[in-house]
């Protein structure tokens, strides 16, 4: 298999295939070849040796996004494979004209709106407050622009990714 | 000795005490939402009974639910934990009233200290020093325009009836006195039903520093040395560690000598906390005393010696304390990682789920207080506090070497965790040296922090491939022994099959 | 200080080595066997290599491929843990010859201990007290009816090469001296190579006191105060305690320092355990010298403050000892449980397998050591300890009832162990007033005993009924669900088929 | 269901029947009735509420035989459900002469036979010992009676389960 990853504003090839011993894989990321000892010990967890050195690796996957903890030690990258590859640069070409959507990252309740449709935010800027697990959690504009639409009220009680406001971009 | 003894919360802390009633021979009743059938606290307990639906308005907080338990249950004594009714002087009261002994210290001590102006006007007559600023709730704009003038900006605007960040607001610039008064009050207001606030000077660099105290029913008042405190995100404690590096044993003993003294004013008994701010210049001030064990007691546990939730209890059952101040000394360092179900790459925003994989740390010097377990689905009500990591050294570099190799160690796979934030402090230079202030997390932390490191990089899209691999094998799997993929089939189908999915 | 140090062993003491080189910055190189490749001394290591297949005169005892990876990693020292090569002196003097650090006593010392024959001379030579017996090997049947006469019966044969009971008859009668010397020689010559036995007198009442030992390079040495680890089975130790409750202070201060006499004796360096047998009138005898750290090493740790393997570590890299004798002091109380898979109620027969759940103790005063985690596999061919349960007490009471509420919380599911047998021990009246010796177990211990208590008989019933409810109705779903069982059979058909499963 | 228990020579019958709330059950030991509400909580766990009693089972099961441990505490007893009584009454009936099989109770090596055919045996003496984990393991008779058949021999590795010796009544 062939993978793409995205880590830092760079792209990287990456090959993964199988090797006849089980639990051993053959790995190729641009010129470099590695011989990986790759077992799962459990949901997104593998212990992995290459040339004798060990990693204990943690992975949380949303949609292509991919989040790896290697011995604590934190990363971020986007994973799609070859075949999907086009299809999602497509996708983003076809966004119409960057509007964000801000969506409930977890159950709770809306405790505080803090901006109103057709005004100005920066990006960071918060724009809602999210009460879960007794936490109040200010939810921040991804983006500079115009806020077009709030779909909640304050008060009311919110599912995970439930949308709560749109932002354009300007 | 008590027989049985009711505790009135759930979670790390619920367990925490029912530990302390079976080392003392003592039952513990647990009492638990509808949302809490599995959690740890009532299958430790000898006895549970359900007290109402998720929420904690309907639960939790149900003072009439819960005491109707403590009667059915004959439990003869009620420990609260801390948060929920911990601090609510008409929970105690009532359990007063019923005849229940509460773990803690009277009702009216409760709701004295629990005015954050009456427990200023209380330290003032003891001659402990406080943050200055006004001594009564504010009349109105004019007044807090006049006290801030004279106290000198930048101030705070805090809620008499306070706690936990709420009706609270930093004002540096007089413009924004109006503004955030208005804000403060409706915050007040909605959070406590009184809309009280008033003014103390914000201090510079502050340390939150704070005391254990321990006074028993016959007048004898230990303190427990100090707890920093100061590593805080939005006012809520994140790690704490004992001893603080910014005292010295001359301030140690002072600060100690003004906490007893405190405690006295207050009339305390029970296990207690004196919270103090430490400015810059080494100036410390009373900001608080909590009335209930703290959520990082088991820092000074391990470095005193001393079981805090057994001394509750004992004092509550009418002992007197086994040992005098001058018995009492620290030995080694201790440090506490409160592990939340948050995500620090994501404004620590909090995580609920099913917990997919649980290896906690162990050895030499390491404490668990966990509420969680491998299969526990953390549930979205309560607050996202899992377990209390502590570590222990011979001295502090040692502590921190040993958390750190802890944290690196501790997997729970499922759920978001706190835990690389943490590692990220244990390894944080400021921290290292000790120099940080209550404004650490703001002014040192941020997301890139966190990404930062390029140490393992190929390793992490070497592991994502790995993931991405098996997950591509195990969707292949299902779309083979999905009807109509049966093994059938002939090759070239399930070769054409494989292609479909990008598998070859 | 090292830079990097290769881990000789596996399981939980590789473990705690790996945990004590990180906590001092030292990079861990393990190795494994074929059945090891997910343990966890393997993953919480930075390299691992494999070293060979599953049976240990294959992997963990092949010194050669140990070197060899030594080598290949760069490693400066080696940690041989407990067991496998840890007292094995060819292993010691060939990590010498090929300039790795052997972190333990030199070669030579290990040798001369590892003789029980030899270091029972050199005891005698520096005036340490030992059983009452023979110097040397017997020579024959003759000699042994002589020394056996002089000394008087119930003696014991030993193994002069011996350790772990192996190549040990005790002979209480002349007559059955003979068989007994044959069966002895004969296993020694199988187990250790070498036919060679000695005679030592039987003690009434034994107890086994040992005193951990450190010495320094440079000449110092101290002790770190006793281990009463007297509840054994079949000469191997289940639990261990400090301090002793046979000991007083002055017993103790001699005790510690005949300790240390035999340490000097022994030109000893490092970490090392003095073990005596102590006799009901209090007399005290040298029985052998371990030179290496023990299992039960986290009790003195505990204690004492000390952790003994980082302990071991700096002593290898040459630093001085940075505490003297009248530094050292034990505060409290701990016991220290060894969890083994093997079944308390079937002659303790080891008992393999897949571990489906865990859930270990923990809070204050709790720690544990261990190699094993949810999902892992034990695998047949090694030792059965799975853990070490450590729980410390402000005195003897407080660390035994923490120690039964630890028991009582863990839960292990897929696997027998022999917690409940430690449990029956914590509540045992004997062992609670401290009154035991080497014969506790096979003198109040049976099967009957742990199955004697009738406190929860109808909830043991209503349990076993539940799981068999549950384990019918997955039965009837799987027949369901059987190819010709779907669900577009009539509910006629279904309902024949469940009544012919029983389940209605 | 209705089961029938055998607990210390005591036969006890006991009906289970799930309530209409998921995870309660009526059970029913003789006269005595119980409104249990247990759910699982892992393979073989249970944690079981009975009038706000609160108890922590683990369950291992053998064929009929089940170790049940409540609280840490210890108890073994045989489960048979109706259907399966009386087959299992008689077929014990059946049993020849009560010849008694010894077999390895788990993987290893034997180290030891101590005793040869046709000779006698007291129960509780030791006949085989089987090296495992490291640990040699004394396998003893079940009965008093006459060694009728070793089937292994020393040095011989044994699988779980494996027939090592018979023993019969006498």
């Amino acid at each position: 298999m062939a993978y793409e990853i995205e880590s830092d504003g760079k792209k990287i090839e990456i090959e993964i295939e199988p090797a006849e011993t089980e639990g051993i894989f053959n790995v190729r990321i641009g010129d470099q070849k590695f011989h990986v000892d790759g077992i799962p010990t459990g949901e997104g967890s593998y212990s992995i040796l290459i040339d004798g050195q060990s990693y204990e690796i943690d992975i949380d996957v949303r949609e292509d996004r991919y989040r790896v903890v290697v011995n604590g030690e934190f990363y971020e990258l986007d994973l799609r494979d070859e075949r999907r590859r086009r299809p999602t640069v497509t996708a983003v070409l076809e966004t119409p004209s960057g509007a964000q959507l801000v969506s409930a990252p977890m159950a709770g309740k809306v405790l505080d709106i803090l901006v109103v449709a057709g005004q100005s935010v920066e990006k960071d800027q918060g724009v809602m407050v999210i009460e879960a697990m007794k936490m109040e959690n200010e939810l921040r504009s991804p983006i500079q622009g115009v806020v077009k639409e709030v779909y909640v009220k304050r008060g009311e009680a919110v599912e995970p990714k439930a949308k709560l406001l749109l932002v354009e971009g300007s | 000795m008590f027989k049985k003894i009711l505790i009135a919360n759930r979670g790390e802390i619920a367990v925490r005490v029912i530990r302390a009633c079976h080392e003392l021979d003592i039952e513990a009743v647990a009492v638990y939402s509808e949302a809490d059938r599995k959690a740890l606290h009532v299958r430790y307990a000898d006895e549970a009974y359900c007290i109402g639906p998720a929420p904690s308005p309907q639960s939790y907080l149900r003072t009439d639910k819960i005491l109707e338990v403590a009667k059915k249950s004959k439990a003869e004594a009620v420990h609260p934990g801390y948060g929920f009714l911990a601090e609510n002087p008409r929970f105690a009261r009532e359990c007063e009233d019923a005849g229940f002994v509460f773990i803690g210290p009277s009702s009216k001590t409760i709701e004295q200290m629990g005015s954050k102006v009456r427990a200023r006007q209380t330290m003032i007559a003891a001659k402990v020093p406080v943050v200055p600023g006004t001594e009564d709730p504010l009349r109105d704009l004019e007044h807090a325009k006049e006290i801030a003038e004279e106290i000198g900006y930048p101030i705070f605007l805090k809620a008499a009836m306070g706690g936990g960040g709420k009706g609270m607001r930093i004002v540096r610039d007089p413009n924004q006195l109006a503004a955030a008064l208005r804000g403060a009050q409706s915050e007040a207001k909605s959070a406590f039903g009184d809309d009280s606030v008033y003014i103390e000077r914000a201090l510079e660099k502050p340390r939150h520093i704070e005391f254990q105290i321990l006074a028993d029913n016959h007048g004898e008042i230990v303190h427990l040395f100090e707890r920093e405190c100061s590593i805080q995100r939005r006012h809520q404690k994140v790690i704490e560690e004992t001893p603080s590096t910014f005292l010295d044993p001359m301030m140690r003993q002072k600060m100690g000598e003004i906490a007893k003294q405190a405690a006295k004013a207050a009339g305390y008994r029970n296990a207690g906390t004196i919270e103090f701010l430490v400015d810059q210049h080494r100036n410390f001030y009373f900001l608080e005393m909590n009335t209930r064990i703290q959520v990082e007691h088991p820092i000074t546990e391990r470095v005193v010696g001393v079981d805090l939730v057994k001394a509750q209890i004992e004092i509550a059952a009418g002992r007197s304390l086994p040992f005098k101040q001058q018995n009492l000394v620290q030995t080694g360092h201790a440090i506490e990682c409160r592990i939340c179900a948050e995500d620090p790459a994501n404004q620590f925003l909090p995580s609920a789920g099913l917990i997919k994989g649980l290896r906690t740390p162990g050895g030499f010097g390491v404490r668990e207080d966990t509420g969680i377990f491998e299969g526990w689905e953390i549930p979205v009500f309560y607050d996202p506090l899992l377990s209390k990591l502590v570590a222990w050294g011979e001295d502090r570099t040692d502590a921190i070497r040993r958390m750190t190799r802890c944290l690196e160690e501790y997997q729970l796979l499922g759920v978001k965790t706190n835990i690389p934030f943490h590692l990220w402090v244990m390894r944080n230079d400021y921290f290292l040296q000790g120099d940080y202030d209550t404004h650490f997390i703001d002014t040192h932390f941020s997301k890139e922090n966190l990404i930062q490191s390029s140490h393992h990089k190929e390793v992490a899209w070497i592991g994502a491939a790995l993931e991405a691999w098996h997950r591509d094998q195990k969707r292949l799997r299902m779309m083979l022994s999905a009807p109509g993929g049966g093994s059938a089939d002939s090759p070239w189908k399930l070769q054409g099959r494989r292609e479909a999915l990008g598998l070859d």
